[in-house]
């Protein structure tokens, strides 16, 4: 885009921001932009009104050029698209971190979400939630077994003082800060997610 | 599928050990029932079991009968002299990458045997990768027989094919959107 | 109560019963790291689940049981909580403590607590133990109610009897004093000095033996263990060689190249064989003359602090038949005859008997248990900046880097060798040149007392090997320098910086002329540092070491510190 | 194999797709295969859930065993608990594979469904994945119209449901059983022709998904 198409702006130059934005940040959620958002469906809804002002020319008889109303249409559906795939690559990272934290979302995650994202979330988390808890008898929460077992016990270093812990046979565990176990990985798969402990050699 | 599921698979096959322990009742298994052990007695069990066993010293492994110097030089030879892929003992690879991680010692010249595996990969990675080209080039036909291929060399080769198919996706794409 | 034998069953077969979570409390020594590898190895076989927690002193042991109260658990307690009451520092009651440490000696009341505390001893050092028996030293509580009773229910008694109750009172009370004191003698003879057992690794290795789950990798821990018990000078060469030939014999031929049925020719599995090695510490990553330098039996042949040591040094090599040039190279690249000739000639003039186990691996060189011991040692205990997790986290990789055929674990090590091993030596023989030279050594009555003006490196000073070491040094060049100073211990003082700045650690080393035993190093430095605090006004003295002969002292307390030991040495007060 | 092939009978299942009694073993098998199949596919196959819910009963019913054996300590217990580890990932691997595609197109799987019910072929989805699949539907929808259809004007406030293109993805395909006969492929030479293939067992093949996709479903092919 030389400078000089900027003062011309492009039609959808907004829109291609957003999914830029998402390019450029392919770990970290940018907060959402409801800004860039707003301006995009603004510039569609001109583009919108320009085109129902030629329709009314062509109703009422008037001279109108219509050279412009397929562009300008395929403009507006360029634009919605990629808002669409704004929205889309947003919700996809937002199902991983379901995956990756369980129910609960770190305070950094949430921060970065619009209310509908978040509504989005509690609606596919407790969706989820429901599809396990029919699975076999009790339920079954499908992010333990998450990689082919290796063995049945692992190595682990405690980050924080987390305190008593009760593996699946009942031995009852301390974990304190710094302190080492080998306990069964089926147990601290979720401590390990939610960084309490460290896998260690 | 990745190759990490393919060891995983390989799992189920059955190889010989030599248990140290015994114990006449048979282990009943969801996967079937294995022993029951006599002390020196070989028998034949899963090799994930094995490779606990191996862990806890309960066992020594005996290696496949093809995982013999000699013999994986007889199927490098003939994997170099055929045209198409050698027809190999099913989880090949995975078996001896396996062993020679968790059994070391049980593994005769075991240095040896693990540069003749990586050999024969190569060999048939080559082989592939090259008809794989000739077949994306070509649009004769949209099909290939290659016969003895292994699970883990097809899991491999599924990415490279996703990838060729993205890329069509992508100039099909490009043709679309271009302004009209 | 002391567990002599059998510790499969009497200790392994306990923990593995899975009614109690095992939690390992594991002192940051290499023989304690060496132990806890090989315990975790057979509690991973068994699939057992446990914790390790890492201390440094009493105060991290007593946390951890005043944490726990209500735990009920199996504590293994590896080179440390022998040498006091692990009641008194409040045990969980319903927890159970094994203690397999090489500390001695044992706490009567450990010994004679038998139903919460077992402690781990060898058969054979069961007579060196010398344990007084039950009746000497502990009261059996009942008999005095038996006196409360008697005196309630018989009011109306005769003149007679009465008299005769109060005579048998006073002749009671009388044995009691007797009893008393000499209790109090046999405690004072039983306690008066510490030592080191043999190291718990070896002991480890035997029960994995008994259990057949003894691997190349175990066998390699123990060598490392053993050897670092002798680096830090807590066993003696006879008693060391003597573990080599007694104990490791059954396992020192398993690992040989040409043992191993399948042996094809190079193949990356650890061998380890056992031959003799030049006492000298790190020659063969060094070059021999730096090596030589810093060797305690080498400066102080030629002592090497004064200005005449550079011409003893030459006059040395020259009768030795050893070109400088040869000595200046780094040894690895000298050629192997020459490397190999020069060797025996320096263990002639050395007339050393040392031998230890070497692990080969693939294509990387020879490694010698000794080197290793040394590198774990000090990466366990500096910098003392870094927690004490992360210390025997380091030392637990450089341990394993050690028998990984991995290119960059082996650079690792050798870092730790060129940059930590050889720092320390040479630190050492400058704080031992520089107290000689500036005669900071001054003799104080029954001691001589080092007490250190310059400050030196903040992480060495807190660590056991370099005060063992250097003391041991010093005290040996002090005595070479004149004669007739061999019949007083010496005791030295590093002042602390950092945040521990104000306080001092001071250490004590036994008299040359102490004859040891059979073999045992008995020191009697610990004992005098305990009565010293006992005294009043008491002085501001932190003994939470797990080897009592190292303390913490307040700077401002020096003087009197220096009177009191005197008068404990002087034995005016007992 | 030292295993005994003692079929200790399991279950009558009274679905009558499964008459004949199955061993744990033979379900662990095919559980196996399907998981295969399911990760190889390009699309949703039809739902073997039964087998999951069979395979979660046994980890179950061997939990319990264990639970009850008082020395845990011995390999045999060791070993069953790495089975069911091995079992429990099968399973949750199987299902997270199929969650993962009805997400990247829940309608077209809604739809799908519905259109082989129609011509009575097996079923596509579980009833908890098609509650699941319409669930999410509407969580993604509502998404989408608060953050963009809402602000579109009237004539683009629809979207189309993308439809999932899957013939022209190829496939590695193992024929596993003897008689498959012969297999159609668009012929590239031109273009309303096909080729007919012939279907030898143990051969395998990089082929067009479509072309096989019915075999692989009846279970004559096992996708690599």
């Amino acid at each position: 885009m030389s400078s000089g198409d900027q003062n011309r702006g492009g039609v959808a130059d907004k829109a291609l921001q957003l999914v830029l934005e998402m390019k450029r940040n392919p770990d970290v959620l940018p907060p959402y932009n409801t800004e860039l958002v707003r301006q995009c469906y603004q510039k569609i809804d001109e583009l919108f009104q320009k085109n129902a002002a030629v329709v009314e020319k062509i109703r009422a008889g008037l001279p109108h050029d219509s050279t412009l109303l397929q562009p300008r249409l395929a403009a507006m559906c360029h634009i919605r698209r990629c808002m669409m795939a704004y929205v889309n690559e947003r919700k996809n990272r937002i199902r991983s971190f379901r995956w990756k934290y369980g129910g609960a979302l770190p305070a950094s995650v949430r921060n970065a979400l619009c209310d509908a994202e978040i509504q989005f979330f509690n609606e596919y988390s407790s969706t989820l939630a429901r599809f396990q808890s029919n699975l076999g008898e009790g339920g079954v929460n499908l992010l333990l077994h998450s990689a082919p077992p290796k063995s049945l016990f692992v190595q682990v270093r405690a980050l924080e003082d987390y305190g008593e812990f009760e593996t699946s046979d009942g031995t009852q565990v301390q974990l304190s800060k710094d302190s080492l176990h080998s306990l069964p990985r089926q147990d601290c798969e979720m401590l390990i997610r939610q960084g309490v402990l460290e896998l260690v050699h | 599928m990745n190759a990490e599921r393919c060891e995983f698979i390989a799992g189920n096959s059955l190889i010989e050990v030599i248990p140290s322990i015994s114990d006449d009742r048979p282990i009943h298994l969801i996967s079937g029932d294995i022993g029951p052990f006599e002390a020196g007695v070989p028998c034949r069990i899963p090799v994930w079991t094995a490779i606990l066993m191996k862990r806890k010293h309960n066992c020594k492994v005996v290696a496949p009968q093809w995982m013999d110097v000699d013999e994986l030089k007889k199927i490098l030879t003939s994997e170099t002299e055929s045209q198409g892929l050698a027809k190999l003992p099913d989880h090949f690879f995975e078996i001896s990458h396996m062993l020679v991680r968790d059994a070391r010692e049980d593994i005769f010249e075991v240095e040896a045997v693990k540069s003749l595996v990586q050999d024969i990969y190569d060999r048939r990675d080559a082989k592939l990768r090259s008809s794989a080209i000739e077949f994306l080039r070509q649009n004769q036909t949209c099909h290939a027989q290659l016969d003895n291929v292994q699970l883990i060399e097809a899991s491999s080769a599924r990415a490279t094919l996703e990838a060729c198919r993205q890329m069509g996706a992508v100039v099909r794409n490009k043709h679309e959107s271009t302004p009209l | 109560m002391i567990i002599e034998d059998n510790f499969r069953q009497e200790f392994y077969n306990k923990i593995k019963k899975g009614d109690k979570s095992v939690v390992l409390i594991v002192s940051v020594d290499t023989d304690a790291l060496c132990t806890t590898m090989i315990l975790t190895h057979l509690l991973r076989c068994d699939d057992i689940p446990f914790s390790i927690l890492a201390v440094e002193g009493w105060s991290s042991v007593e946390k951890i049981f005043a944490d726990s109260q209500e735990q009920k658990c199996h504590y293994i307690l590896i080179n440390c909580g022998a040498t006091r009451s692990l009641t008194r520092l409040q045990i969980p009651p319903a927890s159970i403590a094994f203690v397999i440490d090489s500390h001695r000696p044992f706490h009567i009341e450990n010994v004679y607590e038998n139903g919460q505390i077992h402690l781990l001893a060898n058969p054979s050092e069961m007579s060196e133990l010398q344990i007084p028996d039950l009746e000497s030293v502990i009261r059996e509580d009942s008999d005095d109610e038996e006196d409360s009773d008697e005196d309630e229910d018989q009011e109306y008694i005769s003149y007679e009897q009465r008299m005769e109750k109060i005579r048998r009172k006073a002749i009671k009370r009388e044995e009691m004093q007797i009893w008393e004191r000499q209790r109090r003698t046999i405690l004072w003879r039983y306690y008066e000095s510490t030592w080191f057992s043999s190291p718990s690794c070896v002991t480890l290795l035997e029960m994995a033996a008994e259990m057949n789950r003894v691997s190349a990798e175990t066998m390699w821990f123990t060598a490392v263990g053993l050897n670092s018990a002798m680096a830090d000078k807590l066993i003696s060469i006879e008693m060391y060689t003597q573990i080599c030939v007694d104990r490791m014999r059954p396992f020192v031929h398993r690992f040989m190249p040409k043992n191993i049925v399948n042996q094809g020719k190079v193949d990356d599995l650890l061998h380890i064989t056992f031959g003799r090695e030049l006492p000298l510490a790190l020659y063969s990553h060094w070059d021999l003359f730096s090596a030589m330098m810093v060797s305690e039996y080498f400066s102080i042949k030629t002592k090497n602090w004064t200005q005449k040591g550079d011409v003893n040094i030459r006059h040395l090599l020259a009768q030795l038949g050893i070109t400088l040039h040869e000595t200046k190279q780094k040894f690895e690249a000298l050629p192997t005859e020459q490397r190999n000739l020069v060797v025996d000639v320096l263990e002639k003039e050395m007339d050393s008997s040392f031998a230890t186990f070497f692990g080969t691996l693939g294509y990387c060189g020879k490694l010698s248990a000794c080197d290793v011991a040394r590198a774990v040692t000090l990466r366990l205990e500096m910098p003392k900046s870094e927690t004490i997790m992360n210390r025997f986290r380091s030392g637990q990789s450089i341990l394993r880097s050690s028998i990984t055929g991995e290119r960059q674990d082996r650079l690792n090590l050798n870092n730790t060798f060129t940059s930590i091993c050889q720092r320390t030596l040479q630190v050492s023989w400058k704080t031992v040149a520089a107290a000689i030279n500036q005669s900071e050594i001054i003799p104080n009555g029954p001691y001589y007392l080092f007490s250190c003006s310059r400050s030196i490196d903040e992480d060495m000073v807190d660590s056991r090997h370099f005060l063992y070491n250097t003391a041991g040094f010093m005290i040996r060049a002090f005595a070479s320098m004149k004669k007739g100073r061999t019949t007083k211990p010496l005791i030295a003082m590093f002042p602390l910086t950092g945040e521990s700045a104000g306080w001092l650690v001071v250490t004590g080393v036994m008299p040359i002329a102490t004859i040891y035993e059979d073999s045992l190093l008995k020191t009697c430095i610990g004992r005098a540092f305990e009565r010293v605090k006992k005294m009043t006004p008491p002085l501001r003295i932190v003994d939470d070491y797990f080897n009592s002969d190292i303390i913490r002292l307040k700077s401002e307390d020096r003087t009197r510190f220096i009177d009191f030991l005197q008068t404990v040495f002087e034995g005016t007060s007992n | 194999m030292a295993v005994t092939d003692s079929a200790t009978t399991f279950l009558d299942f009274d679905d009558d797709e499964y008459d004949e009694m199955t061993t744990p073993e033979e379900v662990l098998r095919k559980m196996t295969a399907t998981w295969q199949n399911e990760l190889c596919a390009p699309c949703l196959l039809p739902t073997q859930m039964e087998l999951v819910e069979i395979l979660l009963d046994q980890i179950q019913g061997m939990e319990e065993n264990i639970g009850k054996q008082t020395d845990k300590m011995q390999l045999r217990i060791s070993v069953h608990r790495v089975e069911l580890q091995r079992i429990g990932f099968i399973t949750s691997d199987y299902v997270r594979c199929r969650l993962q595609k009805i997400e990247s197109n829940p309608h077209d799987a809604i739809d799908q469904h519905k259109k082989r019910k129609e011509e009575g072929k097996s079923d596509l989805l579980s009833e908890s994945e098609m509650k699941f699949a319409e669930e999410y539907a509407l969580a993604e929808s509502n998404l989408f119209q608060k953050t963009v259809l809402e602000f579109m004007p009237a004539a683009l406030k629809k979207m189309p449901v993308p439809r999932g293109d899957h013939d022209d993805v190829m496939v590695y395909a193992k024929v596993t059983s003897d008689d498959v006969g012969n297999v159609a492929i668009p012929d590239w030479q031109d273009l309303n022709g096909e080729v007919i293939l012939e279907m030898e067992p143990e051969s395998c093949h990089l082929i067009p998904f479509e072309s096989v996709h019915q075999l692989v479903e009846d279970g004559n092919i096992q996708l690599m």
